[in-house]
């Protein structure tokens, strides 16, 4: 170990200030990528509109995969979108998040047993960072799905290299 | 002639639909908005919401029904009998429980929140909540045990069970060789022991 | 050396630098690009040269009229999904000796020629005077290329246009 | 500050080169940054809704974050894309879009060049940031973002004309190119502004008030097609062509070409501010005319101008919300038949007033 590696192990006053800046700004401009498969996605978009209002985060829908940093997977993840989101994933820049909405994706959802064309959590493809239950899950339970992850973002550091 | 005054036409109703919209967007500028601020603010629930189930332990009896009204089955029942000896109490509205509940899990992250579980249970020991926060980093965390007996009181009652059922058996068996031996009075008990 | 000399050494860099990869590049697409930064280099030596109006005009029509359907054409013409858009150089002898003579004669009517040299002072503003010229002196020549873009604007809109069957 | 720089440096030309660029990097990128957020606190309250509100007052901090994290994110360039063109064209477009800035008369005390050819360097500098963006889109080698350069490069291309029959009208009537001169022709009150006939009074001044209105709409709409504002933003129709030209563009490259959208509204709104409401006059006097203190009359210039230019920015932000995009042969329509006829007739009978 180096004497640099040995001063940032410490719990250096700079480099932990230099993170929690950081991490603020993460978690705080976390842009979604506009990604709908199923019903979850109506309650999505229920979370960007008025009465909920997903942009007070800082929230913000984006189009493409290169300019997002987290995606909202939202309802049934089919085996054949499974390979799309597994590429769209891909396509984006580090560092990248993933919420997991609903029965569905988390596990398979009512099909985890006979569902003989969907995926059994969409966790099978890409690393899940939260976990929302519901089926759909409200607006809000998105929302604390949210908070949950900013509390995991603020929680990182630029020691530990970020998934 | 038309044609060019129709141009004319045109060209002033474009500009006049614009001003009409943006004079109701305008207005909605001053509109008091309608967000509601969740972590702050949460709008109360429904009287008969369908969010996360519980399950009150104290009144379930082990009958199974609800397991078996789950159409995605996210609930797993285990129960063990009770011995005669041991006395489980009663259910609030008055049903003597018999089985001991040594596994009751249910898999929110498979539970499609339709309360068809709620309905045929005799006690009313499930029933949705209105809790609705609940995310989870980890998706086994998202599997919920209600059982209030830990693993080893579990194996316990098994091995209670297990050791009651073999005592009946022997003094069943006991019972029917000495049936058995009566009318020929010979004793094979010391065979079979 | 002081600024203004740095600065025409500058733009005259870019302008031959990009010229250079404008002829020898054997990517279409670089070669364009490089044809924009060619333009705006010599649009940079005419302001320096005190012409603003024609500096600016340069930039104006070349880079924002002619360059940009160049590379509308090249682009639409050729296979949008591969970069591999390419020019070979051909019969390199006779361009290479056709470019020498060329050469030759244009550096030896620059040093045969007798340059006369005015007092370096740059006008302020060009344009005022550049308009007055333009519609006192050479205005049949204006009339004429006007009339030519005309004429030429009527024949587009014709050709484009799609018969009434 | 210059003769301290002047001393510091040791060439005049850099000094001034240094005065009038760095005050306005240094003023330009935080107005980017204040822009975003404004236009999404107004989008939100359009909406009924409020907006960031979480990172400080009303969530004022949100695109220093929004900034910050995207200075973080890696650096992606697609294995198939044209890896030197690709990193040109954002600093490309984010050049040409600032340049503009350079002869924008913020007050009568700080212009960065009070070139004599203002207005027509706007108009060839805005001609860069095509190639810029033909070049982004081309280089992604995607095809919604080759779509999507073709459409953006299209759009300006077509709507450079009404804007430049416009301008070109307004010449005749100031005869200089020069927008200080502009700006300085509309001093006193706001009767004298272009759009209530300019500073001559006479018959002509209210014979010109019709027409001027005309051709401020038409630049108005000119320009913000230009920038490739809704209604006119089919480069980047979001539900059609992904993200347009900065589709494959991720991290700070996006923030370039997202920064310089913010700063092209500045610009036009700036233009359509000095050509049409009188640049950085104020309306109603200066109090420091009223007060004799000469030193504080470049301030408050300064103050109207930007708040001439926020204003306009704010009704592109507010017909954002109003109107839905046009489609590509309505956008054309728009153009070539309604926008270039009536500038064409606007010039011809503004020659004909200034004739009188």
């Amino acid at each position: 170990m180096g004497l640099l590696d040995k001063q940032f192990s410490d719990s250096n006053i700079v480099v932990a200030k230099v993170d929690d800046l950081i991490n603020w700004a993460r978690l705080s401009s976390i842009w979604q990528l506009g990604f709908g498969l199923a019903c979850c996605a109506i309650e999505m978009m229920a979370a960007s509109a008025s009465s909920y209002d997903f942009d007070r985060f800082g929230v913000m829908p984006r189009n493409t995969p290169r300019q997002a940093d987290a995606i909202i997977i939202s309802g049934t993840v089919t085996l054949k979108m499974a390979l799309r989101i597994k590429r769209l994933y891909e396509q984006m820049p580090d560092p990248k998040y993933i919420i997991s909405m609903g029965s569905c994706a988390n596990c398979g959802g009512p099909y985890w047993d006979h569902g003989y064309h969907v995926l059994k959590g969409v966790d099978r493809v890409i690393p899940v960072d939260v976990y929302v239950p519901g089926c759909p899950p409200r607006p809000e339970a998105l929302f604390e799905g949210l908070l949950k992850l900013q509390e995991k973002i603020r929680n990182e550091s630029l020691r530990k290299k970020s998934a | 002639m038309s044609g060019l005054k129709q141009y004319f036409k045109d060209s002033w109703e474009g500009i006049w639909t614009v001003l009409v919209g943006m004079k109701i967007t305008f207005k909605h500028l001053f509109v008091p908005n309608v967000t509601i601020q969740y972590p702050s603010v949460r709008v109360p629930m429904p009287e008969r919401v369908r969010n996360r189930l519980y399950v009150n332990m104290d009144d379930c009896i082990g009958c199974d029904q609800c397991s078996r009204a789950c159409p995605v089955s996210c609930i797993s029942i285990d129960t063990v009998k009770s011995l005669p000896s041991e006395d489980l109490g009663v259910t609030s509205n008055g049903k003597k429980k018999a089985l001991w509940v040594t596994k009751f899990d249910i898999d929110f992250a498979k539970c499609c929140y339709c309360q068809l579980c709620v309905f045929p249970c005799p006690t009313e020991c499930i029933y949705m909540t209105d809790v609705y926060e609940f995310s989870e980093y980890e998706r086994g965390k998202l599997l919920y045990n209600f059982s209030t007996l830990t693993p080893e009181q579990a194996a316990e009652k098994k091995a209670n069970l297990e050791k009651f059922n073999a005592e009946k058996e022997a003094l069943k068996a006991a019972a029917a060789a000495e049936a058995a031996a009566k009318p020929k009075i010979e004793k094979p008990q010391d065979k079979t022991e | 050396m002081n600024l203004y000399d740095l600065i025409f050494y500058l733009f005259a860099a870019v302008t031959l630098l990009s010229a250079a990869v404008v002829v020898s590049s054997k990517n279409i697409i670089y070669s364009a690009f490089s044809l924009v930064l060619t333009f705006f280099g010599v649009a940079g030596l005419y302001i320096l040269l005190g012409a603003d109006f024609i500096g600016v005009v340069q930039i104006l029509v070349y880079v924002g009229g002619i360059m940009i359907l160049l590379l509308f054409g090249v682009m639409l013409t050729n296979k949008i999904t591969s970069v591999d858009i390419r020019t070979g150089t051909v019969n390199v002898l006779p361009s290479a000796i056709a470019i020498g003579v060329f050469m030759g004669l244009v550096t030896s009517i620059m040093i045969w020629t007798k340059w006369v040299s005015l007092p370096t002072e740059t006008p302020l503003t060009t344009t005022n005077e550049l308009g007055k010229l333009l519609i006192t002196e050479y205005v049949l020549i204006f009339e004429l290329l006007a009339i030519l873009l005309l004429v030429a604007l009527i024949g587009a809109a014709s050709i484009a246009r799609r018969d009434k069957e | 500050m210059y003769e301290f720089l002047t001393n510091l440096i040791g060439n005049e030309v850099l000094a001034w080169i240094i005065i009038a660029a760095l005050p306005l990097f240094v003023v330009i990128l935080p107005y980017a940054l204040v822009a975003i957020w404004l236009e999404r606190k107004v989008s939100a309250h359009m909406q009924d809704r409020l907006g960031p509100m979480i990172t400080g007052w009303h969530g004022w901090l949100q695109s220093f974050a929004d900034v910050l994290k995207l200075l973080q994110k890696e650096d992606l360039v697609p294995a198939e894309a044209d890896k030197k063109l690709f990193n040109i064209a954002p600093a490309l477009v984010f050049t040409a879009s600032y340049a503009a800035f350079a002869v924008i008369p913020f007050s009568s005390g700080f212009i960065g060049s009070g070139a004599e050819i203002g207005i027509f360097f706007i108009l060839a500098v805005s001609s860069f940031a095509v190639a810029g963006i033909l070049m982004g889109g081309w280089a992604s080698n995607n095809k919604y973002s080759l779509i999507g350069a073709m459409r953006a490069v299209a759009q300006i291309i077509s709507y450079e004309i009404p804007t430049a029959l416009v301008v070109l009208s307004m010449v005749m009537i100031t005869g200089t190119l020069s927008l200080e001169k502009i700006s300085a022709m509309q001093t006193g009150y706001f009767w004298n502004w272009f759009i209530f006939g300019g500073p001559e009074w006479g018959l002509t001044k209210f014979l010109l008030i019709p027409f001027m209105l005309v051709g401020f709409l038409i630049l108005y709409m000119s320009t913000l097609a230009e920038v490739n504002r809704t209604p006119f933003d089919i480069p980047e129709a979001e539900s059609e062509l992904v993200g347009g030209y900065h589709t494959e563009y991720s991290g700070m490259k996006f923030a370039m070409f997202f920064l310089a959208e913010y700063a092209n509204m500045f610009a036009v709104s700036a233009i359509v501010s000095i050509i049409f409401f009188g640049g950085y006059q104020s309306p109603v006097g200066y109090l420091g005319d009223l007060f004799g203190v000469s030193w504080l009359i470049p301030f408050e210039q300064l103050f109207w101008f930007v708040a001439k230019g926020l204003f306009f920015v704010f009704v592109q932000m507010w017909l954002r919300w109003t109107l839905p995009r046009l489609r590509v042969d309505q956008l054309m329509n728009l153009c070539w038949k309604y926008l270039i006829p009536y500038s064409i007739a606007n010039l011809i009978i503004i020659g004909l007033i200034s004739l009188i």
